[in-house]
Parts: C-alpha cells; sequence; structure tokens
C-alpha cells in the first residue's frame, strides 16, 4: 500500500461521506462543511495524480499540485461568502431553512418584484 | 556513540509517547473538564518535550534543533493560554449555575 | 415590361403595408396612417390583375428571407382578396377612427391575408399565414362584445393548434426535398417521392382543414364570426379563411394522382358540406347561419381539391381559386347586409329580392357569380357520386340560404350588429358588385359562353325550387328543430381543455417535491451516474 | 501546432482584462466610480467583441492566444471560434442594454460618497462579463473552473441585493448547489489530467479515447455543468433567484449566465469527446431537456407573478438547448441543422428573454406589483413595455419572424431528417404551452381595463427594453453567411454523443 | 522505515474516521470542531504525497483559517438564536442516499486506482521551463510563470467573495468596520500569546514567502501566515478591523491583482507577450509580484473571516 494509493482511497471515501452529508443534512452551515470535505477528497484525487506524475527529478507532478492551492483558495472564498449567507439569512429571518415553500408564498404580493 | 544517542532518542521519545498515551485516557476518563484539561496539559507541555528532546540529536544540524525547541516553546505557550481561556470559560459557566 | 411592373406591384403590395404599419409607431404619425390603409390594397390590386394574364412571375429576396410568386389561382385570389381589404377598410377608416390597436390588428391581419396568395417558400408562407392568423384576435376580442374574450380565445386556440401542425407538416416537407429548397414548387415537386409523404399530406389538411372550418375542427367559426363586428367578420370570412384554401391549393401534389388522399379529403369535405348546412338551419343568429354556411361551402372547395387530387388533374387549382374568389365576395357582402338590414329596418322593400340574389349566388342562381362558380368546378364534380353530391350540397346550400333570409328580417341593430354608416350606404353597391365582378374574372379561368343556354338555367334552377319546397315544410318544423350550442363540437373540446387543466396542479406537486434540497441532490448524483453508464455504454 | 499564437489572438486577453481591469478599479475607487468605470467599459468591451468577430471571419480558422508564451500542455491557451466570437457579441450587446436600464435604479444616492447596492451591482456586472469572456474563449478545463466560479461569486450577490430574507434564502440554495456543481466539475477535471496529463481542449480531443477515467469524468463534469445550467430535475434554485434579483440582474442571470455553464457543456461534449462514441448521452440530456420543456412550460402557465412566469419560461427554454445533443451530434447531413438550431436557440432566448425581465422590471416599478392578474388594460398604459414582452414572447413561442423560429425551424428539421419524432413533438409540445403562457401576459393585458400607473416607465428604458426584443426577432433574418460563421473551429467527426 | 506504513495506514483511519464523525456530529459545533481537526490531519497526508507546499497551504487554510471562520459562524448562530434546523431529510432518503454516495465513492476509488499507465505527467515540462525562470520551486513557478492567469483569477475571486460579503450588510452599516471575531472579553492570557506568537509568526510568514522561490513556501503560504497573525491580533482586541471605505485598505486588497494585471501588461511592452516575463528579469518579476501578493492575501482572508461591516462597530 504506497500513500498514494492510500490517499487515493481516502480521497473517493471523503468523497463518498461529503456527498452524503451534502445530501441529507439539513442545516446548511452542515452542507458548507459537507462540500469543503468533498472539496478535500477532490484535492486528494489531484494529489494522487500529482506523485503518480513524478518524474524528470521531480518527486511530483507541480502542475496539479499547483491547481490544488488555487483549488483551496477558491473552496475558502466560497465558504466565506457562503457563511455571509448563513449568518444575515439567520439574522434577517431566525431561521436558515432551504426548504422552497418557507419562502414561495402563494398570496406573494410580488410588490418588490424589482427588488426594493 | 551514535548508538547510544539513537537508545537516548528512543527512550526519550518513548517517554513522551507514554504521557501523549496518558493524556489521552485521561481525556477520555476523567469526570469533569478541569481534571480533563489537567490530564491534557501533561500531554503537551511534558510529552512534546521529551519527545523533542529525543529528536534534538537526530536533528543533523543546530538551526533544525533550534526550530525543534522553537515548536516546543511555541506550543507550550499556546497550551498554557488556551488552557488557561478555557479553564476561565468553564469557571464562567460555573457562575452562571 | 409587364413582368417589370408586375414586380414592382408585387414588392410593393407587400411592402405599401408594411410602410403604414411602421408609421403606426410613431404617436403624431398613426392616425393618418390608419386613415390611409384602406389604399395599403392598392398596389395588391392592380398586381393582381395585370397577374391574371400575365404567366407565373417569381421574386426573390434572399436578406429578408422572403420570396414571392404570382399564379393564375393566386392572381385572382390576390385581385378580389385586396377589393375586399379596399372597400371594408374604406368603410371603416374613413370615417370614424376605431381604437388604434383594432387599426394595427387590422393592417397586420391585412398583409398576411394578401401574402399568402404570393408567397413562394416555406418560411414566407408560414410567416404570412401567421401573420394572418395570429393579428386578427385583435378584431375579434377588441371590440368587447358579448363573448368576445371566449371567442377569440378559442379562436386563438384552434390558429395556434394550426400553426404548430403546419410548422411539422413543412418541415417534413423541407426533410423531403433533397436539394435542400425551400421553395414551394420544390418541395410539393419532390413530395409524392417523400418517405414522409403521408404523414405531411396528412398535417397539411389538418392544418388547412382547421383554417376553412372543415368539420370536426369547424367549431370555432361560428364563434368567431358571432361575436367579430361586421366588418371584422366580413374580411375574415371573406379574405382570412381564403388563407387555407391557398394553402391546400399550393400543398396538395395536385399533379400527382394519390386516389386515396383525394378520397378522403373529397369525403371531409362533402361531409363538411353537409354537416354546415345540417347545424346552420337549426341555428337563429344570421351571423351564426352565415358562419355555418362558410364551413359548408369550405367543405364544397375541399370536396374539389378531393376529386382533383384523384383525378391527378392540376388544372384544377385555377377553377377552385375561381370558386373561392366567388365566395369570398359573397359571403363578405352578406355579413354586410346583415349589417344593413340592421341599422335602418323601414328601408324599401327592394333590397329583400337583392339580398336573396346575393345569398342565393352561393347556391348557383343563374346568372349569378355563383354560377359561374359552379360551372368552373364542373370538371372536379363530372363523375357520378361525386356530380350527385355536388348537386345535392347546392340544394343544401339553397335551403340554408332561404333559412339565412328569414333570419335576416330579423336582425336587429344590436352591438353586434354595428356597421359603420358608410358602408351601409353603399350596400347595395356591394351587393351588385359581388354578383358581376366575377363575370369580369370567368374569362381568366374559362369560356364565358359555357354560362349560357337552357340546360345551363336549369341546372342553376332546380336546385332551387326543391329547397324552396324543403325550406317550407322546414319553416313549419323549425320550432321542433333541436337546440345546439353555435359552435357544436368546440364545446366539448372546451370542456376537455378545461379538464386538462387539472393536470397542472400534478406537474405543480412534482415540481415542488423536486425542489426540495435532498431530491435534486440525489437527482444530481443519479445522473452523474446515469451518465456515466451512458458514456460506458458506447454504441 | 495548435497551441500557438495567431494573428490577433491578443485581442482575446483584452477582452478579458477590460472588464477585470473595471472590477479592480471600480472596487479601489468605489462609489459614483464604480458606475461610471463600468458605463466607460461597456462601448470598449463591444467593440472589441466585434473586432475578435471581425477577426475570426476573416481568418475563417479560431484565434488562439498562448498565455505567457507557454502554450499547451504547460501554459493556457485562449481560443475563440465562430461560437465563442457570436457569444462574446451578444453579451457585449446585453451587458450595454442591462447596465444603461440599470442605470436608474442602481446610481449612488446624492450626498452619499458610498452605497452597498450600487457598488455591489457595478462590481458584479462587470466580473460576470469577465467570467463569461473567459468562459468563451478559454481553452484550459481548469482555467475554466475557476472562471465557472467566478462566475457564481459574481452571480449570486446580484440575486440577494435587495437583502430581503427570501431573496436571501434564493442567493444561499444558488451558491450551495452552484457549490456543488462546481466540486463534480472539478473532480472530473482531475480524472482528465491523471488520464492524459493536460486539460487543454484541443489536446484533449486529440488524446481521449474510451477509458473509464474518462467516462468517469465526462459524466461529472456534465453532471455538475447540469446543475449550473439548472436543467430539470436541478433546477431549485433557479426560479427564485431569478424572479427575485432586480431586473437588470435577472435579465443578465436569466439571458447570460445559464447560458455560460451550457457553453461549457458544448465545449465538453463537441470539442473535447467528439471521438467517444456515446448516443446514450444524448438520448439522456435529450429526455431532460423535453422533461425540462414541458414542466418549466407548465408550470409557467400556472404562475400568479410575472416575473417567476418568466423564470420558469427560461427552465423551459433551457430544455430546448439540450435537444443540441441529440440533434447535431456526429457528421451526418442533419447534425449542421441541429448545430445552428441549438446555437440560434441560445442568442434568440439569450435577447428575448432579457427583454423580457427587463420589461417585467419596468412594469413592476410602473405598476407596483407584477401580479398578471392585475394586468388588465395595462398595454394601453404601457405600450412599448407589453410591445417588447410581446416581441419576446413571439420568439419564445416560435412564431416568424424570430429567432426563435428560427431555432426550432432547424431543430424540427434535423429532428425529422433523423427520424428522431420524439424531439419534434416536444418542440411544437412547447411552442403550444410557450403561447399559452405568453397568451395568459397579453390577453388581459391588451384588453380593455384600467390600471393606475405608480410613475410612467421612462422612455428611454423601454427603448433599451424594445431594442433586445427587436435583435430576438432580426434573429430570425440570419443570413447563411451567419451560420457558416457558427461552424468556424468546430471538430466535427463521426459519433459524437 | 518499514514503520512508515502502518502509520500511513493508522492516519488514513484517523483520517477517514474524523471526517465520518465532522458528517455524523450532532451538534454543528462539533462537526466544525472535528473539520478542523480533519484538515490538519490532512495536511499530514499531503506532506505523505510529497507536497509540502500544497500540506502548507492545507494547514493554513483548510485547517486554519476556514476553522476559524466556521467556528465563528457556529458560535454567532448560536448566539443568534436562529433554529438552524431545516427540512428533515427522511429515512429512505437518507437510505437512497447513502446507496448512492457508496457507489459514487467505489467507482471513484477504481478510476483513481486503475488510472492509465503510463503515468501522465508535466514534470518534465515544468522541469524544462524551470530554468528561464530562475526559480527553484516548480509549485511556484506553475503558479507564477506557468498558469499566472489561473492565479490572477484566483485573486479576483477573492476580491469578488470579498464583495460579496461586504454585499450582505445592513445598507445602514456600510462603509463601517466588521464586527469583532470572537466575541470573548479581552483576555490577559490571549493578549499575551498575541504579543508573543504575532511577531514571530509574522517573521515566520515573512521567511515562507521569501524561500518559497526555491523552497517550499510562497506568497500563499506566507500570507495566510500573516493572515492568522492578524486574526489572533483581532481577536485580542489589540487592533480593531479596518472601515471596509478605509482607502488603504481597499488598495491592499487589489494590490496582488492589480500588479500581477500590470505586469503581465508589461510581459507585453517588453517580454514576448502577455505575462512572459524578459529573461533574466523573471525571478525579480516574480518576486515582486508575490509580494503584493502576500499583502492582498494577509489582508483579504481576515477581512473574509471578519465578514459583512456591523452597525456596532467602526466609527
Amino acid at each position: 500500500m504506497t500513500p498514494a494509493v492510500l490517499a487515493g482511497l481516502v480521497g473517493a471515501a471523503v468523497v463518498g461521506l461529503g456527498l452524503y452529508g451534502l445530501i441529507v443534512d439539513p442545516q446548511p452551515l452542515r452542507k458548507l462543511l459537507a462540500f469543503n470535505l468533498i472539496g478535500s477528497g477532490v484535492f486528494l484525487v489531484f494529489g494522487i495524480v500529482a506523485r503518480r506524475g513524478a518524474a524528470a527529478g521531480f518527486e511530483f507532478d507541480p502542475v496539479p499540485q499547483a491547481m490544488v492551492i488555487t483549488g483551496i483558495v477558491v473552496a475558502f472564498a466560497a465558504s466565506a461568502l457562503a457563511v455571509a449567507l448563513i449568518l444575515r439569512l439567520s439574522e434577517t429571518s431566525g431561521g436558515v431553512s432551504l426548504d422552497p415553500a418557507v419562502w414561495t408564498k402563494p398570496d406573494d404580493k410580488g410588490e418588490k418584484g424589482d427588488g426594493q | 556513540m551514535s548508538f547510544a544517542l539513537d537508545v537516548f532518542s528512543l527512550a526519550a521519545i518513548g517517554a513522551g509517547a507514554f504521557f501523549f498515551f496518558a493524556g489521552m485516557v485521561g481525556l477520555l476518563r476523567f469526570p469533569d473538564s478541569l481534571t480533563r484539561l489537567h490530564a491534557l496539559t501533561k500531554a503537551d507541555n511534558l510529552g512534546l518535550g521529551l519527545v523533542v528532546l529525543g529528536l534534538l540529536p537526530q536533528a543533523g544540524s543546530l538551526l533544525a534543533a533550534l526550530k525543534l525547541i522553537i515548536v516546543w516553546v511555541l506550543v507550550l505557550l499556546s497550551g498554557a493560554a488556551t488552557s488557561q481561556m478555557i479553564g476561565r470559560a468553564l469557571r464562567k459557566g460555573e457562575d452562571r449555575k | 415590361m409587364i413582368e417589370v411592373l408586375v414586380d414592382w406591384l408585387l414588392v410593393a403590395s407587400i411592402f405599401a403595408p408594411l410602410a403604414l404599419l411602421d408609421q403606426c409607431f410613431s404617436k403624431s404619425l398613426r392616425p393618418q396612417a390608419l386613415a390611409l390603409q384602406w389604399l395599403a390594397p392598392a398596389p395588391a390590386l392592380a398586381a393582381g390583375l395585370l397577374g391574371l394574364g400575365a404567366g407565373p412571375v417569381n421574386l426573390d429576396f434572399p436578406a429578408l428571407r422572403l420570396s414571392l410568386r404570382l399564379d393564375q389561382p393566386g392572381a385572382l385570389l390576390l385581385t378580389v382578396a385586396a377589393l375586399l381589404w379596399m372597400v371594408v377598410g374604406a368603410g371603416v377608416f374613413r370615417s370614424e377612427q376605431p381604437s388604434s390597436r383594432v387599426g394595427v390588428a387590422w393592417l397586420l391581419t391585412m398583409i398576411g391575408s394578401l401574402g399568402v396568395f404570393v408567397a413562394a417558400d416555406l418560411i414566407s408562407f408560414y410567416l404570412v399565414y401567421a401573420l394572418v392568423s395570429i393579428p386578427a384576435y385583435g378584431l375579434i376580442a377588441w371590440e368587447g362584445l358579448p363573448n368576445s374574450k371566449r371567442a377569440a380565445g378559442v379562436y386563438m386556440a384552434f390558429a395556434i393548434a394550426g400553426e404548430a401542425l403546419l410548422l411539422l407538416a413543412f418541415a417534413l416537407l423541407a426533410a423531403g426535398e433533397p436539394q435542400g429548397s425551400l421553395r414551394i414548387v420544390d418541395v410539393m415537386a419532390a413530395l409524392p417521392a417523400s418517405p414522409w409523404r403521408d404523414l405531411a399530406l396528412a398535417l397539411l389538411i389538418a392544418g388547412f382543414g382547421m383554417k376553412m372550418g372543415l368539420a370536426p375542427l369547424n367549431g370555432w367559426m361560428p364563434l368567431t364570426y358571432r361575436a367579430a363586428p361586421i366588418p371584422a367578420a366580413a374580411v375574415l370570412s371573406g379574405a382570412g379563411v381564403k388563407a387555407g384554401v391557398i394553402g391546400l391549393i399550393r400543398f396538395l401534389p395536385l399533379g400527382a394522382a394519390l386516389e386515396n388522399w383525394g378520397l378522403a379529403l373529397a369525403a371531409i369535405g362533402f361531409f363538411s358540406a353537409f354537416y354546415g348546412v345540417a347545424i346552420g338551419l337549426t341555428q337563429k343568429n344570421p351571423k351564426t347561419v352565415l358562419a355555418y354556411s362558410s364551413i359548408s361551402q369550405m367543405g364544397v372547395i375541399a370536396a374539389a381539391l378531393g376529386m382533383a387530387l384523384m383525378a391527378g388533374d392540376s388544372g384544377a387549382s385555377s377553377s377552385v381559386a375561381f370558386y373561392a374568389a366567388n365566395h369570398m365576395l359573397v359571403k363578405a357582402a352578406l355579413f354586410l347586409t346583415i349589417g344593413a338590414f340592421a341599422a335602418n329596418r323601414a328601408a324599401p322593400l327592394w333590397r329583400l329580392p337583392l339580398a336573396g340574389a346575393l345569398a342565393l349566388s352561393l347556391a348557383g342562381l343563374p346568372f349569378s357569380g355563383g354560377a359561374l362558380a359552379k360551372l368552373a368546378s364542373k370538371t372536379q364534380f363530372a363523375s357520378g357520386w361525386a356530380a350527385a353530391l355536388a348537386s345535392a350540397s347546392s340544394v343544401a346550400t339553397a335551403l340554408l340560404m332561404l333559412h339565412f333570409l328569414s333570419r335576416l328580417r330579423r336582425a336587429t341593430a344590436r352591438a353586434e350588429n354595428a356597421t359603420p354608416a358608410g358602408l351601409v350606404r353603399v350596400w347595395p353597391a356591394l351587393a351588385v358588385g359581388a354578383l358581376v365582378i366575377p363575370w369580369a374574372l370567368y374569362p381568366a379561368v374559362g369560356d364565358l359562353s359555357d354560362a349560357f343556354g337552357l340546360a345551363k338555367l336549369w341546372d342553376g334552377v332546380w336546385p332551387l325550387l326543391i329547397a324552396a319546397a324543403l325550406a317550407y315544410v322546414l319553416y313549419d318544423l323549425q320550432d321542433r328543430l333541436p337546440r345546439i350550442h353555435e359552435g357544436d363540437s368546440v364545446v366539448a373540446y372546451e370542456k376537455a381543455f378545461d379538464k386538462s387543466l387539472a393536470l397542472g396542479g400534478a406537474f405543480e406537486g412534482i415540481d415542488a417535491r423536486l425542489r426540495q434540497w435532498p431530491a435534486a441532490g440525489l437527482s444530481l448524483v443519479l445522473i452523474a451516474l446515469v451518465l456515466a453508464a451512458a458514456t460506458a455504454l458506447g454504441r | 501546432m495548435m497551441g500557438a499564437t495567431t494573428p490577433g489572438g491578443f485581442l482575446l486577453v483584452l477582452a478579458i482584462l477590460l472588464p477585470v481591469g473595471g472590477v479592480l478599479l471600480s472596487f479601489v475607487l468605489g462609489g459614483r466610480f464604480a458606475e461610471r468605470v463600468a458605463l466607460a467599459v461597456t462601448p470598449l468591451g463591444l467593440a472589441l467583441a466585434l473586432a475578435i468577430a471581425a477577426g475570426v471571419a476573416h481568418s475563417g480558422q479560431p484565434l488562439v492566444y498562448a498565455v505567457g508564451g507557454h502554450p499547451p500542455p504547460l501554459g493556457i491557451a485562449l481560443r475563440a471560434d465562430g461560437i465563442s466570437a457570436v457569444m462574446l457579441v451578444a453579451a457585449a450587446l446585453i451587458f450595454a442594454a442591462s447596465g444603461f436600464y440599470a442605470r436608474a435604479k442602481f446610481s449612488t444616492p446624492p450626498g452619499v460618497a458610498e452605497s452597498r447596492a450600487p457598488l455591489t451591482f457595478w462590481i458584479m456586472l462587470q466580473a460576470i462579463w469577465a467570467a463569461l469572456t473567459i468562459v468563451f474563449v478559454s481553452g484550459d478545463l481548469f482555467n475554466l473552473y475557476v472562471a465557472l466560479e467566478l462566475l457564481t461569486f459574481a452571480a449570486v450577490p446580484l440575486v440577494c441585493i435587495d437583502g430581503r430574507p427570501e431573496t436571501l434564502a434564493a442567493a444561499l440554495r444558488y451558491l450551495l448547489f452552484a457549490l456543488f456543481g462546481s466540486i463534480c466539475y472539478l473532480l472530473g477535471a482531475a480524472l482528465f489530467f491523471g488520464a492524459y496529463g493536460t486539460l487543454d481542449i484541443a489536446l484533449l480531443a486529440q488524446r481521449v479515447h474510451p477509458l473509464p477515467a474518462v467516462w468517469a469524468a465526462a459524466a461529472l463534469m456534465t453532471a455538475g455543468l447540469l446543475a449550473k445550467t439548472a436543467l430539470f430535475p436541478l433546477h431549485l434554485w433557479l426560479p427564485p433567484a431569478h424572479a427575485n434579483a432586480p431586473a437588470a440582474a435577472s435579465a443578465v442571470l436569466s439571458g447570460l449566465v445559464v447560458k455560460g455553464s451550457f457553453f461549457l457543456l458544448l465545449r465538453l461534449w463537441f470539442y473535447v469527446l467528439p471521438g467517444l462514441p456515446a448516443p446514450a448521452v444524448g438520448a439522456v440530456l435529450g429526455t431532460l431537456g423535453s422533461a425540462a420543456i414541458l414542466f418549466g412550460s407548465v408550470l409557467a402557465l400556472r404562475q400568479a407573478r410575472l416575473k417567476l412566469l418568466i423564470a420558469y419560461s427560461t427552465i423551459a427554454q433551457i430544455g430546448y438547448l439540450f435537444l443540441i445533443f441529440p440533434l447535431a451530434s456526429g457528421a451526418h447531413s442533419w447534425s449542421a441543422d441541429g448545430w445552428s438550431g441549438g446555437v440560434m436557440q441560445i442568442l434568440a432566448h439569450a435577447f428575448a428573454k432579457a427583454a423580457m425581465f427587463l420589461a417585467a422590471g419596468l412594469l413592476a416599478e410602473s405598476l407596483g406589483h407584477d401580479q398578471i392578474a392585475k394586468l388588465t388594460g395595462a398595454a394601453r398604459k404601457m405600450p412599448l413595455t407589453f410591445l417588447t414582452l410581446g416581441l419576446g414572447g413571439l420568439s419564445l413561442m416560435g412564431l416568424p419572424p424570430s429567432g426563435g423560429f428560427a431555432a426550432k425551424w432547424l431543430m424540427l428539421r434535423a429532428s425529422v431528417a433523423s427520424g428522431q419524432w420524439l424531439w419534434a413533438l416536444v418542440i411544437l409540445a412547447g411552442g403550444l404551452l410557450a403561447a399559452g403562457y405568453v397568451y395568459r401576459i397579453l390577453a388581459p393585458a391588451l384588453g380593455d381595463g384600467a390600471v393606475a400607473l405608480k410613475a410612467p416607465p421612462q422612455r428611454g428604458r423601454e427603448a433599451v427594453a424594445l431594442s433586445l426584443a427587436l435583435v430576438a426577432v432580426a434573429l430570425g433574418f440570419a443570413p447563411n453567411s451567419f451560420f457558416d460563421f457558427i461552424e468556424i473551429g468546430r471538430p466535427i467527426v463521426m459519433g459524437t454523443p | 522505515m518499514n514503520l512508515l506504513p502502518i502509520i500511513d495506514v493508522g492516519l488514513a483511519l484517523l483520517v477517514l474516521g474524523i471526517a465520518t464523525w465532522t458528517i455524523a456530529a450532532r451538534e454543528v459545533f462539533g462537526a466544525v470542531v472535528g473539520y478542523v481537526v480533519y484538515g490538519l490531519l490532512l495536511s499530514l497526508v499531503w506532506v505523505r504525497l510529497y507536497a509540502p507546499d500544497v500540506a502548507l497551504t492545507e494547514a493554513a487554510v483548510g485547517g486554519g483559517v476556514t476553522g476559524v471562520l466556521l467556528l465563528t459562524a457556529g458560535a454567532r448562530l448560536r448566539s443568534g438564536g436562529g433554529k438552524e434546523a431545516g427540512e428533515a431529510t427522511g429515512l429512505p432518503l437518507r437510505v437512497v442516499a447513502a446507496v448512492l454516495s457508496l457507489l459514487v465513492a467505489l467507482g471513484l476509488a477504481a478510476v483513481v486506482l486503475f488510472l492509465p499507465e503510463p503515468p501522465a505527467t508535466l514534470a518534465p515540462e515544468a522541469r524544462a521551463g524551470l530554468a528561464a525562470t530562475g526559480l527553484g520551486n516548480p509549485i511556484t513557478a506553475v503558479l507564477i510563470s506557468y498558469r499566472s492567469f489561473d492565479t490572477m483569477l484566483e485573486k479576483i475571486v477573492l476580491v469578488l467573495a470579498l464583495t460579496g460579503v461586504w454585499s450582505v450588510a445592513a445598507d445602514g452599516a456600510w462603509g463601517r468596520a466588521p464586527a469583532p471575531i470572537g466575541r470573548m472579553a479581552p483576555d490577559g492570557a490571549l493578549t499575551l500569546l498575541t504579543q508573543t506568537l504575532a511577531p514571530l509568526g509574522i517573521v515566520v510568514g515573512l521567511h515562507i514567502f521569501w524561500v518559497g522561490a526555491d523552497a517550499p513556501g510562497g506568497a500563499f503560504q506566507g500570507g495566510a501566515l500573516l493572515a492568522a497573525m492578524w486574526m489572533i491580533v483581532m481577536m485580542a482586541r489589540l487592533a480593531e478591523a479596518p472601515r471596509i471605505d478605509a482607502r488603504w485598505l481597499r488598495l491592499a486588497l487589489i494590490a496582488g491583482p492589480a500588479v500581477f494585471f500590470l505586469a503581465g501588461l508589461a510581459g507585453v511592452a517588453w517580454g514576448d507577450g502577455f505575462f512572459s516575463y524578459p529573461p533574466g528579469f523573471a525571478k525579480p518579476i516574480i518576486l515582486f509580484i508575490e509580494a503584493f501578493m502576500l499583502l492582498t492575501i494577509a489582508v483579504t482572508l481576515p477581512m473574509l473571516v471578519a465578514g459583512p461591516p456591523s452597525k456596532g462597530a467602526g466609527r
């Protein structure tokens, strides 16, 4: 069992776990966690791709590793934006449900149709 | 000579590992938070200290050894600070009860 | 030389109305643009008259995806339609000014109505056909007559459905043409050999049949003509419906003898011919009666085309066009007659015979345009049973027209019969015109000398006599006739439609469930797995 | 080699840098400058887009630029072919229109140095433009991933710019689901790189062959992009997001942003994987598209609010886009028609829908609501607005003359010629349903009735909306040379999906 | 060292266990804590994959900054009192989800383990290009030279994310400073820790950035460390978060991408094309760019964590 193989298995498993959480966990913050989990799994896939690509005196292929670094930053930015939305939502409405039924009132006058 | 150092390292790291283990057991078994905290501090102060001590001979360069020591000091510092904050938070909690 | 002139006139006949149309976008120009629009069909009229003599003229504007073609049948119908639009338009728009919405709808419908007779390729035809169908909504709905909303809605439903059928049909036609040409002549030349021939024909007949109000797709017609104001009813029943006729003329491979299809079309036609009369006899409102007579007359035309298709006689297009042209004039004039009678009831007695002549012209009254129309369609209804059915249908028509006359006398000055004073004033002229103009046109399709002789006279008279007798019988038991909703079958369609609306609730429920997060998440993963399988499957 | 820079390739860099620079400048200057910068950027962007289109048309070849002088596989290449150029121009036009339209609503109020909504709006507008430009011209799948995220992060704040809880919830749902999608896409990219050591579209196209990694990668990327395109049944986020955003934003979101991820689907299946024989995929996507057409249209028929109706009609129109996969596959006689029809549908819907959302915005501002039930007679009061809605509706219904008609006509021909009747029927049914919901808007509005206007709509903004609708109509007259143009740079190989 | 495989397996199991915990934990807070630990352990996995740069990034961001972000969010949510619960998922759905996720995981594992041989790689090309850049660390070369375009976009993404975070502020609060991170009162121990840790951390951060050109490290890792230091300082209330309309802040936030942008254009003028650095000057230019990146990252991450401006703070 080389580290690469192990990492591959871990990555796949983590993606699966994250998927499950992302689908079934009702709370947005938990969904966000799950998303980050999936993300780390995906990065691990990049990681073993990089490791397999060891050549030309490098122990790794630098390109996918650089992609991972970029990816981590992007994922963090996404989490920050999501957290801001979650906090603001709970601030303004006292709850953070994603259930569409909660928000689409049939008698919605659309008074703010153009969003005031 | 090197053999002796190796033995020393092994012993120190082993001792360190033991303290970590003890700390973990304490963390899991002790009744309340303060005592758990107590166990925890043993783990990272002593345990890590011994591990670092054991690694020093293997460090190769002086700079590396220095880095190891800095790591230990930093951990001590942050450990102390956090455990104190936790303690304070706990006491606040007690007061509120 | 003449070709060049015709070219220019063709262009003008499309673009003159368009010019007026874009003037309507500026508030200041709109009034006189609408006031002048009765002149817009003038170029079309001229083009049609010149085209009657000359051979087919082709004209292409690749940049606009537009190509025009003026041939014999097209010219006939174009002439008469242009005339009709001019006369009625003048009556409506010179005297008083209806709302500009109606004016624009009128203009658009006119463009389409004139365009269908000269459009030469699938796309152009589809465009003008949509124009003659869709904007007419405004003519029906916007005068605020009772029931006009419902009528307009039904009309719209039929129009859109017809568009859909024709779109698919045209796609089939285009696919059947190997060179990828969209000219109607090319696709029709390729149709008999096309693998999609039968489906295409079925769709075409259904689509254009809807426009012509062939049973059982006739329901919209009575509703619409009843609800539309008189002038609108006149142009729609006269010019509008002929879009369906020209459609069948253009898109039936008359040259190729397709027995089965011809027979089917003839059957539908004759059925409508009698069905229209039968229902029409039960109706009280003169406008409704006229609508049912239109259904019946369009049935006759369909039957004629069906026979032509059986016989593989491509010459039929002109004679059918003439028949349609005559109906165009007479039916429009008849609607105006209702207006005229309703407007002033205490009027000289001589109006009734004139109205009678007009009405019976449809039944082939001797020396009327109708007689010529019958003459023109002789060749189609030559053989035994067809001839018998044709004569029977003219008896039926005469009967229906007598019924109309009896109802006409009771036509009251209700809102739905309101007619511009100008038209009322010139009504006698219109009526006479409707009777004689066909004589001016007939030489284009046949030899006038055939029109005379005792035999012909008798041909014209005996159906009327039988009809008169039947009418006498009917007059007694008319109170025992069944009450049938105007627009018979449409009532059932409306019910079915309302039922279908219930489905929407089901859709809404499913959608609400699918928009729950877990469901959506699962579908995403599921789709990923399915796609992976599909990709792995290869071919 | 294909990674090498071609003359005119630098235009692509400029086209990207312009809005990016705009974003940075607006952010640092803030306040009123954001608006000024954005409005200054639009004409330049349009000019660049036209220049690129001219370049492609002139050379008849895609424009290519190797960033940093590092050609693929090591570096990133930018490529603009016919369809990229067309999309760039379309985007530029719609951005210009929305920008001009939005000035009335998103100008910084006097006396304030800087306020929230305007700054956010102008920055995000330019950011969306930048992201879309990259989506249209980038040739590298990972670079495209970053662009996709850029697109999402720019679009989400626009949804909740008015700060009402329901819009925040809509934005959050949009963000989370979009992230779900993009992570799938990224995983696919990882597998592609693992299999072939490059993410350059052109290089991958040469190297791909049927292989588990490729199957998984294609499936994951497609699924992810479907989520971002809101193809039924992954549309949970779209209706609230598009219906609650301010009109100028909705126009961009509905007209362009969803097209961004769809554009990548085209890239994936017609540019990366043309060598992968997978007719089943075409069938799957076509089926989902058909379901979208039916569900979207029926749901649109049942909405009480105009903007929700338009949003659901977007779901239906997105469905049409996916018929391109069964209809344009391979190098058959009919696939060119399918391709042209699909591209035409992208453009026609972009313009028609943008116009309709802008018009709906004017409506909501003038009436104070967008309840369809209360529109009776409104057309008398604001004829231009309803003319816009009508022309847009004309295109949605697929009646001539309009881009929508051209698109449906071409798709019908392709489906008939290829004997795929199901799609033909769906296209027709969709047209009928569309006619139904357009009728629902127009019939009462054109009828008689009295509505009270809070304020008459500004002529300028009405004209902007109308002009977009007119473009949608004018597309119906697109000459054949246009369809040749969008074929430039499209690899045609037997047996695509 | 034949111990390593066992350690690897142990590490893998530990990572998986904690990942499971973050999903299964009842309390949001517990889950978040689990995630932080997970991030730190993951960086060890990265070390074992010969990816020290990624390990540093993962530790700094994946574990560190994201951890703080989520912990603060969890705390604020709890104090906000807003009930977190949304629609609860029924058992059947859970089962289906579990099955599908399992399928995906298995499929993915299979695909990853049987990637085609010989492994595809760009290492040789990267190596070949390295000379021209004059760098020793190929990762930095990829980030700032080969795929510089990605990196610039990523910085734009940060700017946008921050604008987005700010955009959810209450209208009245615009222009003010974000609310302080963590609500605990200034605390002697924390202050002491900060005062000793921050200077050291800053030095280390700068060091990591500087060696990044040739050894593991670089602008991002260094910047993340500096960011962490600033966050601690803010937590200890030794410094308040700045007003978001402060001109210097805005400049610092876009300095990295802007300089990158300009350097790219300079490449057009003096090099051969956008983002191509004139040979010989490559390394200094790259370091110059990275310096501003460092600044931008060090400022952006804390601001992202601090959240939108709030009425309470910053007058």
